[in-house]
């Protein structure tokens, strides 16, 4: 798959001991992962996602899964990821999963100091020998899905159904990775506004409004609640949400419920749809299963290196379940002219259109890519602000 | 932002308001009888979490809130009990039932994680909700924020204008007094600490089922709530109106944190979001600090005019809690 | 008569009780209680490597609580210790990130970010001191608003200017490198000069509160500091004092959770360990002698909790359940004890 | 309506308050209620007004036993106690005052209520404004209020536990043609009162308690030796009046005035000498107190200067007049003097100065028990001082004092005090003064104290000061009379 860095030669010989020690285990016995989830097992969101990942891998592959759940300092006070996955290797597991950029540090601590136990950081780069900080650790990975193509398809989604031309996104904190999914949505909105609609880019509006975390926390965060509220208050009709919660939607059916035609898309979770299925566009999800199947596999067969996975979805099917590692699921809020629009437009990506080239400026107007220049997995992965024609900060304040 | 804009956004802020305004209440019942229930925070958590629970298993609203309420006003009896009863210290049994409900909410919340509840739904009052500036600012709300603005005149009503009123202000500044009147103390304080409560329990299914409609545990976002509402109680000089006053600026300074970020580029987003805290200190130091005795001496010092304006001044802002604030009292 | 077994029947009475209460919680949620305290059991206690892990869970605990015992002797309710132990934490991080890049030996700089982290607590504490000495602000509400500066304060220098390069996150700054970590017994976490730190600590407190005039003073000052003054104890300077005192063990915990436990700062440097400091304070009744022991036993059932998902899938916030029970179960369990003992003399007076 | 108490027994703890107690009351006529303090009046008073339930014993009213759980109960029956120290709420108006208690009725009869207060006030001469905040009330006015109110509520049984304390020769006058009224209409009265005087002036018969036993009954023509006998079991006689010689100056007060946001005293000048006492009479809330705090450094005074052997302490805080030999003792013990839940030991170790940083226990041990011999205070070191009895924790106030004292500042140094407590306190005081030099200077409500023990008295009204008085120029009347504000009418008068 495109993302994927292949290993130096000079460094496969070291893996190949690595290995040696690493893969001892009789084949027969059943192989068991652990899995630190940052958020609750249940939360209807990027924690959940990775955790039927698991139960995926546990039937295609027999393996057997331990899991923490809320491995944050806030819920596990006193507990590092570091001790809790040692818990979990004492219990058996070859392989740990961190699956939060929260864990970075701990996955690296960890992998280092275990270099018998396989370790997978979901949506870190330290494996990415291109990226910023690569570190070379043999039985470190990171793993993530291309989640820009789910927030263009969202954004297109956003395009095709507003009707005051007004999209919204509800953003967390602001990072690499936030700005780049914002940024993304903006381009798969845009691009449907200007050629599916036949609209004028500037009369686009595509708002982003930070609540400062991933989740609301009194007299800490914004209220997720009261921003969606403002959205819907303000003529925007389609929120887009980039939090692990689900009031975007919510709020909408709240509105909705009064007689207002607004809509939401929530993220992560391929279900988060049901929780207010008539007000719901659909939902870009993580499809972490192939993924973690594919490593998992070379872990137990032998096989493993240290890689950088950004996949990108199964083109053929984007939400073919072994295949995809993203996918889109159409919302039955979806009108029937939208969803065929957002059908095309996957079409159109499938066969290699790529939103992300010039003429991009950024939002302070410094140019991100000159004509035709096509953006780096590197210019995308550490894009510096949002895009020209977005509103919202683009950096935290100092 | 258009004036249109602006009433909705106030709108929402009244929305948003009513949850503080039951828990400012209630607790502002509860302490003028002369009891201190410090188990807000985690009462109105555990009240969430149980009446959502009701709410799904039984799809019905109406359990939910009846469900809220009863966790409330068990939690403060407990509080209650533990002070008449037993002697014990209300601020110590308050503080660890405000971290034990909590985690119970947690715990025993759990299976309800992100499921999708009975959420109440909005009555715009026919006629009136059409008065410009008045209709959409107040008459088009769900029952419970109604609810909200009635229990503000009402608590007041009861508090300033009623015979038990008259009782309640009295067992709470000299229960010994009230007592020698034919006040029937302690069961009095009962009643008012499970009244209290009660709305103190409202407030969580208000939240479940309303204004935050759903549970997600540790990430519900309401962890917290409960200990301004404490705050307000002491702001509002334990008077209603005043309270709620105090809830409404706190949710409005909520919404302002997040319709000015874009025009503060330059003003960390935690600053707006925490302003709360600084002013609750601020208005606390105001209000008492007539009450320090360096003051006097200061003023001593001053020229007589100066002095006798201060004085004006600060007893003018002074707040006196209710005289027998956390004292049992014993009944022979 | 013979008070010694009484406080022990009415003391197992309190843990049966308490236990009796989370027993039941458990069966509700549909677990077993035998299963969940086994497992709490061995995943605390039940190797070394636990046991350390329990240890390093303790250190900062017991110097939040050893802070409060002194608050708590001059009768304040210093809720804001949470705050106070954030603010040790910010303080320690400034001064390493200040020197990290600077030619003086690890060892110098520790010592200097361990006691910036004590100074920052005493300030924080001292802030909520003046509100409630010279402003006559209750500390609680007093001590509870700085808590939320004090987050605040730390998710802005997280997100903003001690911000990684790049990429705010939740999982705090930078950490820092190695040798500015507190060293630690090889193979394990626990670091045995944080263990210093807090034993010293509790030490100290013990001895000032039972045997000095500073402590019996103080004590005097708390139960009446009307009558305190007129027998000619500086009444504010004491209140001040003990704020001062206690901001400064609490610091010390946040300085300890930064060099010994997470080795940078984040957002919830405090691990909730002040409020867990005050129910430890509550129910030891107050008494330095009992600190160690509690702190230690609530550390363990903090950290045999994380058995319960691992092993059962169950809500692991069921250890503050059983904490909030014990507390809760031993004062009502007081005032019962006071009851009878008053019906007993009753009786012996009247025949 | 006739009363009945029939064998009345009330423990508190190890006390016997009222043992087997007896006693008829007529309808229609004044009772008077005598015995030292601690005797049990107000206990018995209490039980039949409901407040504290019997442990034994019944009440009849009429003839028939009642059954009384609470004081909603008696106010039922129709018994209204105006209580020794006035059951009200200070930062109420008056009016809220009245109506707190008011039986039926959800809304509140604000205007009724008005009236009726304005009405009965009339009637007896009473001047209560129901808009005034009840805080700015002084006693005399406080207790007028309650009568009121128990008036209205239809009373016919009136309990008045010591109405006498601390309010003003009219005042009183006015109280007692109240009381004759209410008689003369047929209510019940019950006048509780350690003071002779009284009960031969007011009160139809009178019962006498001692150590909670009914000691016997009277009628008029009283035998007031006879009275004095039963109430102590033995004729208890004050002794000499003793003055020790004065010495050079101690304090000085220049020109001095203290303002609180209640009153305002100007223009004190005063000066007292070693060994001399001075006592302040007059009312309480009359300024008296903030005096004596001003010359403590309590308060600090708006003009004027205070210095103490020949140094100007003006404006310092009380700690710097403790440095100089100053020492106040307040009249609330628990409150302000002594430390609840701390042991007599512990309060000697803080009265004690400080050796080094770490307590001697066994030397402080040592010193306690030796005071405990010497000031006779019924306790052990290790007892906690809120146990002990008022008059041993008066006791044990004075244990506390340091040696060599320059200026002693009292409130109300035997209040609460039975007769012989009450000289032997002074007994000790006195020796101070002869023995160590020790001016003091000190408020009381009771007259004959302030007459009997002071060299110099200086009266209070409304915040004016007389000039001194020697206590042998003067007598209970004249002082009365100034208390009561007569010669008070202008400052001037008051200050020349
Ligand atoms: N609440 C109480 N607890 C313990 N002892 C009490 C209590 N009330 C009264 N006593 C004791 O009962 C006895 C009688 O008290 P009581 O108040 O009736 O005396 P009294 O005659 O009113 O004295 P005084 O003239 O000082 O008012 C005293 O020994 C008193 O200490
Ligand atoms: N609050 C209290 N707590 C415990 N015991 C008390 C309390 N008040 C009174 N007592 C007990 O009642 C007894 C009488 O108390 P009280 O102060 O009334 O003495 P008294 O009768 O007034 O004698 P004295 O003349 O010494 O004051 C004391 O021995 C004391 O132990
Ligand atoms: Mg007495
Ligand atoms: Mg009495």
């Amino acid at each position: 798959s495109s993302g994927q860095a292949t290993p130096a030669p000079q460094q496969e010989s070291q893996q190949q001991t690595q290995q040696e020690q690493a893969t001892q285990p009789p084949q027969e016995e059943t192989f068991t992962f652990g899995m630190l989830l940052v958020g609750p097992y249940n939360d209807h969101g990027w924690s959940q996602a990775h955790y039927e990942a698991g139960q995926y891998v546990e039937q295609k592959l027999g393996a057997k899964m331990l899991y923490v759940d809320k491995v944050n300092p806030a819920d596990r006070p006193g507990t590092t990821p570091e001790q809790l996955a040692e818990d979990l290797v004492s219990k058996g597991a070859k392989l740990i999963i961190f699956n939060s950029d929260d864990m970075k540090d701990a996955a690296l601590a960890f992998a280092q100091a275990h270099p018998d136990i396989y370790v997978i950081h979901a949506s870190g780069d330290n494996a990415w020998k291109d990226g910023k900080d690569y570190k070379d650790i043999p039985n470190f990975s990171n793993v993530m899905g291309k989640m820009i193509y789910g927030k263009m398809i969202a954004g297109c989604a956003a395009a095709m159904t507003t009707e005051t031309g007004q999209i919204g996104y509800l953003g967390p904190l602001i990072n690499d990775e936030t700005r780049r999914l914002a940024s993304s949505a903006y381009l798969g909105a845009k691009y449907c506004w200007q050629h599916y609609r036949q609209k004028d880019p500037a009369d686009l509006k595509f708002k982003v409004t930070w609540i400062g975390f991933w989740f609301n926390i009194p007299g800490v965060t914004s209220d997720p609640t009261q921003v969606a509220d403002d959205f819907f208050n303000s003529g925007y009709d389609v929120v887009l949400s980039g939090i692990d919660t689900t009031e975007a939607l919510v709020e909408a059916k709240k509105f909705a419920d009064q007689g207002k035609k607004v809509y939401a898309v929530p993220y992560d979770f391929k279900e988060a749809c049901q929780e207010a299925p008539d007000v719901c566009l659909g939902v870009p999800y993580f499809n972490w299963g192939p993924l973690y199947m594919k490593l998992i596999q070379d872990a137990k067969d032998g096989k493993w290196q240290s890689t950088f996975i950004w996949a990108p979805p199964d083109w053929k099917d984007i939400n073919n379940p072994d295949t995809s590692a993203i996918g889109f699921e159409m919302g039955p809020a979806l009108s029937d002219e939208a969803s065929d629009a957002v059908t095309n437009f996957i079409d159109e990506l499938a066969n290699g259109l790529n939103l992300w080239v010039g003429p991009l400026k950024l939002q302070d107007g410094t140019l991100y890519l000159k004509d035709g220049e096509a953006a780096t997995d590197q210019q995308i992965w550490y894009l510096p602000q949002l895009l020209e024609g977005m509103e919202g900060q683009s950096v935290p304040q100092q | 932002m258009t004036s249109h804009e602006l009433l909705i956004g106030l709108a929402g802020v009244l929305f948003a308001a009513a949850p503080i305004v039951f828990a400012t209440i209630g607790e502002t019942f509860t302490e003028r009888s002369g009891i201190i229930n410090l188990s807000v925070n985690g009462t109105i958590l555990l009240s969430a979490m149980a009446s959502f629970a009701v709410a799904v298993n039984t799809q019905s609203i109406v359990l939910g809130f009846l469900m809220g309420m009863a966790v409330g006003a068990i939690v403060a009896l407990i509080v209650a009990f533990s002070s008449i009863a037993l002697k014990q210290s209300q601020v110590a049994v308050g503080f660890v039932l405000t971290l034990m409900t909590r985690d119970l909410a947690y715990f025993l919340g759990n299976p309800y994680m992100g499921l999708q509840g009975p959420r109440v739904q909005n009555m715009p009052i026919p006629v009136l909700k059409d008065i410009p500036i008045i209709g959409p600012l107040f008459f088009n709300h769900d029952p419970l924020t109604y609810f909200s603005f009635i229990l503000i005149g009402l608590a007041w009503w009861w508090m300033f204008r009623t015979r038990p009123g008259l009782t309640l202000q009295a067992i709470g500044e000299r229960p010994e007094a009230a007592y020698a009147r034919g006040a029937a103390v302690n069961k009095l304080r009962y009643l008012y600490t499970a009244l209290g409560g009660a709305l103190v329990g409202l407030a969580g299914p208000t939240y479940s089922l309303s204004v935050k409609a759903g549970w997600k545990g540790t990430i519900s976002g309401l962890d917290g709530i409960g200990w301004i509402a404490l705050a307000l109680t002491i702001f509002g000089g334990w008077d209603p109106v005043r309270g709620a006053v105090g809830a409404y600026f706190f949710a409005l300074l909520q919404w302002l944190g997040l319709v000015l970020q874009p025009y503060l580029p330059n003003v960390p987003s935690q600053v707006l979001q925490v302003a709360p805290f600084p002013l609750m200190i601020l208005t606390l130091l105001l209000v008492n600090i007539g009450n320090a005795e360096w003051v006097d001496r200061t003023l001593a010092g001053l020229p007589p005019d100066l002095r006798r304006f201060i004085r004006r001044v600060l007893r003018w802002m002074q707040v006196v809690p209710p005289a027998s604030l956390g004292v049992p009292f014993e009944e022979e | 008569m013979k008070p010694r077994w009484e406080n022990l029947a009415f003391a197992t009475a309190a843990v049966f009780v308490a236990l009796a209460f989370t027993s039941l919680v458990l069966v509700t949620a549909g677990a077993s209680p035998f299963e969940a305290y086994w497992y709490m059991l061995k995943g605390s206690l039940g190797s070394w490597s636990k046991i350390s892990d329990v240890l390093v869970a303790w250190v900062p605990l017991l110097l939040a609580t050893a802070g409060l015992l002194i608050t708590f002797a001059a009768g304040l309710w210093n809720i804001g210790v949470e705050g106070q132990i954030v603010l040790g934490g910010i303080f320690t991080t400034w001064v390493l990130r200040l020197l990290q890049d600077s030619t003086l030996s690890p060892a110098f700089i520790l010592i200097l970010a361990i006691a910036a982290g004590a100074l920052g607590g005493a300030l924080w504490a001292a802030l909520a001191g003046v509100l409630k000495v010279f402003g006559g602000v209750n500390e609680i509400f007093g001590g509870l608003g700085l808590d939320f500066v004090a987050v605040a304060l730390t998710l802005w220098l997280i997100f903003g200017p001690w911000k990684r390069p790049g990429i705010g996150s939740m999982s705090g700054t930078e950490p820092f490198p190695k040798e500015l970590w507190l060293p630690t017994i090889p193979g394990s976490r626990l670091s045995l000069w944080a263990l210093f730190i807090g034993l010293v600590s509790i030490a100290i407190v013990y001895f000032l509160l039972s045997g000095t005039y500073f402590g019996l003073k103080l004590k005097a000052v708390g139960k009446n500091p009307r009558a305190a003054y007129l027998l000619g104890i500086p009444t504010t300077r004491y209140l001040m004092m003990a704020f001062v005192l206690s901001g400064l063990f609490a610091g010390l915990a946040g300085a300890v959770q930064v060099t010994a436990v997470y080795h940078r700062l984040i957002p919830a440097i405090s691990s909730g360990y002040g409020w867990l400091g005050l129910m430890v304070s509550m129910l030891i009744n107050f008494q330095p002698a009992w600190a160690a022991p509690v702190t230690f036993f609530f550390a363990a059932l903090n950290i045999g909790s994380i058995q319960l998902p691992i092993v059962l899938k169950l809500d692991s916030s069921l250890s503050g359940v059983l904490q909030g029970a014990l507390v809760l179960s031993f004062l009502l369990m007081g005032g019962v004890r006071q009851r009878w003992l008053k019906k007993h003399q009753q009786e012996a007076s009247d025949d | 309506m006739e009363i009945e108490l029939r064998h009345i027994h009330k423990y508190f703890g190890p006390v016997h308050a009222n043992d087997d107690i007896t006693l008829t009351i007529p309808s229609g006529s004044i009772q008077g209620l005598l015995g030292e303090n601690g005797a049990g009046k107000s206990t018995l008073m209490k039980i039949l007004s409901g407040y504290l339930r019997p442990d034994a014993g019944e009440i009849r009213i009429n003839g028939s036993p009642i059954e009384m759980h609470s004081p909603a109960d008696a106010i039922r029956f129709g018994i209204g106690m105006l209580h020794q120290d006035p059951m009200d709420f200070p930062p109420m108006r008056v009016l809220d005052n009245f109506m707190v208690g008011y039986p039926e009725g959800l809304l509140l009869p604000r205007e009724e209520a008005r009236q009726a207060l304005l009405d009965l006030s009339a009637q007896f001469g009473f001047s209560l404004d129901p808009d005034a905040y009840v805080e700015s009330l002084t006693v005399g006015e406080r207790q007028q209020l309650e009568i009121v109110r128990l008036l209205w509520l239809g009373a016919q049984v009136l309990i008045f536990d010591e109405p006498t304390t601390g309010i003003s020769a009219q005042q009183k006058e006015k109280l007692f043609a109240a009381l004759h009224r209410l008689a003369d209409e047929g209510k019940t009265i019950i006048f509780v009162t350690h003071k002779l005087e009284e009960v031969e002036i007011l009160c139809d018969q009178v019962a006498v308690l001692r150590a909670g036993k009914l000691v016997g009954e009277a009628k008029p023509p009283y035998d007031l030796d006879a009275l004095v006998e039963m109430m102590f079991g033995k004729v208890v006689t004050k002794g000499e009046r003793v003055s020790a010689p004065l010495g050079k100056p101690v304090l000085q007060l220049k020109n001095l005035a203290v303002e609180s946001h209640r009153i305002r005293i100007a223009g004190v000048n005063l000066e007292v000498r070693e060994g001399e006492v001075i006592g302040l009479a007059g009312m309480e809330g009359s300024g008296q107190r903030q005096l004596l705090r001003a010359c403590a450094g309590l308060i600090r005074p708006v003009e004027g200067e205070i210095w103490v052997d020949g140094h100007n302490l003006t404006g310092k805080p009380y700690h710097d007049f403790m440095r100089h030999g100053v020492a106040y003792v307040p009249a609330a013990r628990l409150e302000e003097g002594l430390v609840p839940n701390l042991t007599l030991l512990e309060h000697m170790i803080l009265a004690d100065e400080q050796r080094g940083l770490i307590i001697d226990r066994q030397a402080a041990l040592d010193l306690t028990k030796e005071r405990i011999k010497t000031f006779n205070i019924r306790g052990r070191p290790h007892s906690t001082i809120e146990s002990l009895s008022g008059g041993n924790q008066q006791r044990a106030l004075l244990a506390l004092l340091r040696p060599g004292l320059r200026l002693l500042l009292m409130e109300h140094p035997t209040r609460g005090l039975d007769m012989e407590s009450a000289i032997w306190v002074w007994q000790t005081l006195k020796r101070r003064c002869r023995e160590e030099k020790t001016a003091i200077f000190f408020m009381s409500s009771d007259l004959e104290e302030i007459l009997h023990y002071s060299d110099r008295i200086l009266v209070f009204f409304s915040g004016q000061v007389s000039e001194p008085i020697p206590a042998t120029e003067t007598d209970i009347e004249q002082l009365g009379q100034l208390i009561g504000g007569r010669g008070f009418n202008t400052p001037e008068e008051a200050t020349p």
